[in-house]
């Protein structure tokens, strides 16, 4: 019997693969976008499922709101409509490039499926656990102890980043100078 | 095949199944498409695979770590989108398209 | 109370803080903060080196102080601490570089108050003194070898302070160049000591010399390293061969030349042999040939201070002979007396060449003799320091000097290393010195005055001759801790109990010294009449009879040609060494350079571009390609892992 | 854990009620909008249709709804049609999260010839414990309402608001989830009813340097606590919901009406609706984070409760504790009232920022001060409870 827990999984993971296979196959990349944005929400509900809440607010926040906002923006200002080249040439090319992400996939099912199929499904979490608040403590002390080092470092490449990217956009020409 | 009802029980492989394949539709549209931010985008749809994995991992482990991870891989993906779209906008300012065929003008 | 590896971190980076400070700033014209902060640098270091060395005194003393602040490397058999150490004979060192130099640093601030990169200067300034404490208190022969790189690298960047005129940039090339052959010899030293001993620190090689395992020969082990190191130590203290650069390294500023080219950092060679002193011991020959070195150097270059008029030249030729006499003591096997004349002579000619910077200030970036005379109503302060520091050298009791000097020529003539004619050398060696000095004093600051008439000489500031009157303090006082023992009625003198653990006597199979107080008062007294003989013949041909010079080079016309261009010796080494050396490099590259290693390379080169123009194929340039090949790489190395 | 029947039904009818109650308060609001405006314009404002002109909003609704739809000629359909509904979801979804009113317990009870409960109902949606996370989440998705409308009428105006709006949405996001990290830091906690709970009761209480003190005549609220944070987290939902002074995306004056310039009759309607709901999440916040909630001031829970069963009012406990949940969401109404009013006055008192100057304010000035005020709460913290 199916638990309303699974049934979300399920739920969740279909949209998040159709819509996911919808950003690959779209012609337009708005529709593309607009298919990344429910991937994203339907993840972030995935996250849900696992009890990992804050993660899931975070996704919503960073992923949803603010990094898929900037690809539509800018597909939006740059006016694309529908691609006439949207896939690339080659029948060895995408022969290979096929190929290799079907035995990647190949490999990785069954490779999920000899270790993991045979054990246990989750444990159920202890009642304290369970509370998202906790649970988002826990998250924050390992992220300031534990991971400290490395959150300062993503916070300098952040830094890095932000001048890097107004640096780029200040370029008014292309790669090679305009004749 | 028998169905048997327990397979269908949600547990770490279901997740870690519909990771892979969301990452392999990822790898799929870098290595086809030709728009240079829906590659953008593709990468975003990789990441997110991983961090369903890492997520389902920490949920079995019951550990923090892998919501830690899942955290770092966001940040570097917004960065990641940041810098990407920037020089996307450049490329399309000389060459009107984004085609990333025009980033073979960078060699040399 | 500061730990002693606090104190030792302090002593050493407070100059280096200080080089910080002035080489961030190095555009400042800012003299006086520049300076101050860089006295105030190397005051702290003295205070604390005062702070170290008193350890090794009192009823608690230690033999020596150390620290180690971590493993510099440890690769195979090298390991190397980076640790110093402070024992006897470091501890005179370490006093006197950061004594003395406190004093050059504060003359510094008013000589170099209008120059153009004051901050530059004191950086540097401050960078020549870490070096020099690196070197001085390294625990090993490689730290010791970095200070002496870096004390090196400063003479350089110091002599050619004034780079814009090309004279003095090619002169600490000079410098720079001569030093890497002795640096040279120096690093196969060190070689075939770790080859030798497994190890470079000093402690260790003295611990592990073979007991009683003289060298008689000439090809030993030992030897040669001694001798190897000896190269570098006449590098670095301007001994014969390689003395040629330090007379031209009188092209940086004056306090440079009083603090590098006197008083520290040219006595490093002698210091490294002092260190090494039972090594040494166990290579007599090795020995010897320092002492004939020493003793042919001391006299070859006061011979030529006799014709210099360059009032900096002379000091400079001073001092490669005053140098000569130090080699001279080691090489006899009087390593305390070497060190001895090294502090005293830090004092004196740190003092003289003070002296002569404020004489040069006072006329005006004037250097010549012949364009002065009669300073001494001028400069009242700076004539009086320089009279003691005059007495001093020439070896008149009871100031500095003569102590020194006079111990190092009883042990040439007593030890059983020494040779009586290493003593007659080194007796007319002092003559000669009392004679050009005494001209030096009677051209510069007696007789009439030569000065031009628009210059107009001024005392120095308060800043630049407090300095020479501590200077001249020490250089009257700083003997007496080495009264000899036959004046002290055959007590030992402080100086012996200082050096009694650290310095080696010679061994007894080299022989037995000679003990007779007649002799040594014989000795004493000769050297010193002969000194002041020389001083009132000097004052008659300069003050007394100025036409008597001119004469007699006339009339030696060929000896005088011959000593005023310093025996011809930068000719000979351009003519036989530098131009062959030219000539053969050229010859090399035309023939060998063009038609073997060109042709190689160009071999390699074709099939270079052969490999890569079959491998840019791979590389188009096309993303999405290169994502695929790290795709199927992926599927590969996972097929692979998960087999 | 299978939910019984009753707890599910329980739980979509109060989904559609929230939803009902933002599709309901906005005609109101309309009306009120209105009548504010011109009293403060000097006008009447509509008073001809019933009394004070409350049937106009009746009147409103049919001609919204009976306007002929239409469609731009070059137009995305999916998009055109789509961004609409894409207005009402976020904020509904983010309401949702909102408690409206304090937790109530039902006892056992018979009806229909069977046993049902015990119960234990939230006056919210849906409760993650995380809640402000899932509500700004949730509300940063009204972007794409917006981009879809600009996007789906091919119409260079409604792209220029769409990208305005967005641009701005996303910016002032920023300064908006930073200024809530003050509050809190202060409560420690991310659920509301922590929260609320930590702002109910009487005297403001407080640590200062170790030793408690509180200020009798103030309640509990957390406007005291992080003053700084409240004035941001205000100015830039004003941002966030597109009102004035930022109705940049709709400036009449420069781009017709921005991003809905080609919608009319019910799709605009749903815009509207769009907007107020994230006006009624804004000020819910507001009343949630910095004036104590549903709580009322000066009166402790208890005796609420206490009133409402000793008055007479219920007799059955079960209809006690759920008229007592409804005095609270009537109260919790008041506050959020009283916000939406402060929006009104606000819009018909300043005048429109230029866009440049908007930028400048939420990356330059809102944005450090939100900085400054998480230092400040910070130091402040630390502080607080030690010694001197």
């Amino acid at each position: 019997m199916l638990s309303s827990a699974d049934f979300l999984f399920y739920f969740l993971g279909l949209v998040s693969l159709v819509f996911g296979l919808g950003v690959v196959l779209f012609r337009n990349p708005i529709y593309s976008a607009l298919c990344l944005v429910i991937t994203m929400i339907s993840v972030a509900g995935i996250f849900g499922t696992l009890d990992a809440w804050f993660i899931a607010g975070v996704q919503l926040i960073v992923y949803a709101g603010a990094v898929t906002v900037l690809f539509v923006m800018v597909l939006m200002l740059f006016d694309l409509k529908h691609e006439m080249k949207t896939f690339s040439k080659g029948v060895i090319g995408n022969g290979v490039k096929l190929a290799a992400s079907g035995v990647l996939l190949g490999m990785l099912g069954t490779y999920i499926w000899a270790t993991y199929a045979t054990e246990p499904t989750f444990k159920p979490l202890p009642a304290a656990a369970t509370s998202s608040i906790k649970a988002t403590k826990d998250l924050a002390t390992s992220l300031f102890t534990t991971y400290i080092f490395s959150f300062e470092v993503i916070g300098i490449l952040l830094l890095v980043i932000a001048v890097g990217a107004v640096t780029l956009s200040r370029i008014t020409g292309g790669t090679h100078h305009a004749d | 095949m028998p169905i048997n009802p327990e397979a269908w029980k949600v547990g770490l492989d279901h997740y870690l199944y519909l990771s892979s394949l969301l990452f392999i539709f990822g790898m799929l549209g870098v290595l086809m498409r030709r728009n240079v931010i829906v590659i953008l985008m593709c990468i975003e749809l990789m990441l997110n695979a991983v961090n369903i994995s890492f997520i389902a991992f920490s949920r079995y482990a019951e550990s923090t770590n892998g919501q830690v991870m899942v955290f770092f891989v966001m940040t570097i993906a917004a960065a990641e989108a940041a810098v990407g779209l920037a020089l996307a906008v450049t490329v399309f300012k000389k060459f009107k398209e984004v085609n990333i065929r025009f980033f073979e003008h960078l060699k040399g | 109370m500061m730990s002693n590896q606090i104190l030792f971190a302090i002593l050493l980076l407070a100059p280096f803080v200080g080089f910080m400070f002035n080489g961030i700033r190095w555009k400042s014209h800012n003299a006086t903060l520049a300076g101050v902060v860089a006295t105030f640098a190397v005051f702290v270091s003295f205070v604390c080196s005062l702070l170290l060395v008193s350890q090794l005194f009192g009823a608690n003393a230690v033999p020596s102080v150390g620290t180690r602040f971590f493993e510099w490397m440890n690769v195979g058999g090298l390991q190397v601490q980076a640790g110093f150490v402070i024992d006897h004979i470091s501890a005179i060192m370490v006093l006197v570089v950061t004594g003395v130099g406190t004093l050059i640093h504060m003359f510094s601030i008013g000589y170099m108050s209008h120059d153009e990169r004051p901050s530059k200067y004191f950086a540097y300034l401050n960078f020549f003194l870490f070096n020099m404490l690196l070197l001085i208190l390294g625990e090993n022969l490689l730290l010791m070898f970095v200070g002496w790189e870096g004390v090196g690298l400063c003479s350089y960047l110091l002599i050619g302070f004034w780079f814009t005129d090309s004279e003095k940039a090619a002169a600490g090339m000079k410098a720079f160049i001569t030093n890497r052959i002795g640096d040279a010899g120096f690093l196969l030293g060190i070689f075939t000591l770790f080859f030798l001993f497994g190890t470079v620190n000093f402690s260790e090689i003295i611990a592990r010399l073979p007991a009683g395992g003289i060298e008689m020969g000439w090809t030993g082990p030992m030897t040669v390293a001694c001798l190897f190191l000896f190269v570098g130590a006449t590098g670095k203290s301007a001994q014969i061969p390689l003395y040629v650069w330090l007379p031209d390294a009188m092209a940086g500023p004056t306090p440079v030349s009083a603090l590098i080219h006197a008083a520290t950092m040219v006595t490093a060679g002698v210091y490294m042999i002092v260190r090494l002193n039972p090594l040494f011991l166990m290579a007599p020959n090795a020995l010897h040939v320092v002492a004939v070195v020493g003793a042919a150097t001391a006299f070859f270059a006061a011979t030529i201070g006799l014709t210099q008029w360059d009032i900096k030249k002379i000091l400079a030729y001073s001092t490669v002979s005053q140098l000569g006499y130090m080699f001279l003591a080691c090489g006899v096997g009087a390593f305390g007396a070497g060190l001895f004349h090294v502090m005293t002579h830090a004092f004196f000619k740190a003092l003289m060449f003070l002296g002569s910077g404020s004489v040069i200030h006072a006329m005006h970036e004037e250097q010549d003799v012949r364009k002065m005379g009669g300073l001494r109503k001028y400069l009242p302060i700076t004539h009086a320091t320089f009279f003691i520091g005059w007495l001093a050298i020439i070896g008149i009791p009871p100031f500095a000097g003569f102590f020194s000097k006079d111990e190092i020529l009883w042990q040439t003539a007593s030890s059983p290393l020494g040779h009586k004619a290493l003593w007659v050398v080194g007796v007319l060696t002092a003559g000669i010195t009392s004679f050009y000095m005494t001209r030096l004093m009677c051209l510069t600051f007696w007789g009439k005055s030569r000065v031009p008439k628009e210059t107009h000489p001024h005392e120095a500031p308060p800043v630049m001759w407090i300095p020479l009157a501590v200077l001249a303090v020490l250089s009257t006082v700083g003997g007496w801790i080495g009264i000899p023992k036959v004046m002290l009625g055959g007590e030992d003198n402080w100086l012996e109990r200082w050096f009694h653990h650290v310095i080696a006597p010679v061994p007894e199979a080299l022989g037995h010294a000679v003990h007779s107080h007649a002799l040594e008062w014989a000795a004493m007294g000769v050297s010193l009449s002969f000194a002041v003989i020389m001083a009132c013949l000097a004052y008659t041909f300069y003050v007394s009879n100025p036409s008597l010079p001119g004469r007699l080079a006339q009339k030696f016309h060929g000896t005088y040609r011959l000593i005023y261009n310093k025996y011809f010796v930068d000719e000979f080494y351009f003519a036989r060494i530098i131009n062959p050396l030219i000539d053969a490099s050229k010859g090399l590259w035309a023939y060998v350079d063009v038609n073997f290693i060109d042709r190689t390379t160009y071999v390699l080169g074709d099939v270079v571009r052969g490999v890569g123009s079959t491998a840019k194929s791979f590389q188009t340039g096309n993303l999405q390609q290169y994502a695929m090949y790290i795709a199927v790489g992926l599927a590969v190395t996972m097929f692979l892992i998960l087999r | 854990m299978g939910k019984d029947v009753f707890e599910i039904v329980v739980n979509c009818v109060k989904m559609l009620l929230i939803f009902l109650v933002m599709v309901q308060l906005v005609p109101i609001l309309v009306w009120l909008e209105r009548r504010v405006s011109a009293f403060m314009q000097n006008r009447f404002g509509p008073n001809r249709v019933g009394p004070l002109g409350l049937i106009q909003l009746l009147a409103d609704a049919v001609k919204f709804l009976f306007k002929e739809p239409f469609f731009p000629e070059k137009g995305m359909a999916v998009m055109y049609y789509g961004a609409p509904i894409m207005a009402l979801i976020p904020g509904a979804l983010a309401l949702a999260a909102i408690p409206l009113g304090a937790p109530f317990h039902l006892e056992q009870f018979t009806w229909l010839g069977r046993e049902w409960g015990p119960y234990d109902f939230i006056m919210q949606g849906y409760d993650f414990g995380v809640g402000i996370v899932i509500v700004l989440g949730v509300s940063s998705l009204g972007a794409y309402s917006l981009l879809m409308a600009g996007w789906g009428s091919s119409n260079k105006y409604s792209l220029l608001g769409a990208l305005r709006a967005s641009a701005q949405m996303v910016s002032y996001e920023l300064a908006l989830g930073l200024s809530l990290v003050g509050i809190l830091m202060v409560f420690n906690t991310f659920s509301f009813y922590d929260i609320i709970a930590q702002q109910t009761g009487m005297p403001l209480t407080f640590n200062f340097f170790g030793k408690v003190h509180s200020i009798a005549w103030l309640p509990n609220w957390g406007i005291f606590f992080n003053p700084l944070g409240a004035l941001i987290f205000f100015c830039a939902s004003f941002a966030e919901t597109n009102r004035l002074p930022f109705d940049l995306p709709e400036a009449e004056g420069e781009l017709v009406a921005g991003f809905h310039t080609e919608y009319g009759g019910f799709a605009l309607l749903m815009f509207y609706i769009g907007e107020y709901g994230h006006m009624m999440v804004a000020s819910a916040l507001m009343a949630t984070f910095y004036f104590g909630g549903y709580t009322i001031p000066y009166v402790a829970n208890e005796s609420v409760a206490n009133w409402v069963s000793s008055g007479g009012l219920a007799t059955h406990p079960n209809w006690a504790a759920f008229l007592t949940s409804l005095i609270f969401f009537l109260v919790f109404l008041l506050k959020v009232f009283l916000f939406l009013l402060i929006y009104i006055w606000v819009r018909w008192t300043l005048p429109r920022f230029r866009y440049d100057q908007l930028m400048d304010l939420g990356w330059k000035t809102m944005l450090p001060w939100a900085l400054f005020n998480t230092v400040l709460t910070a130091v402040w913290l630390a502080f607080s409870h030690r010694p001197v």
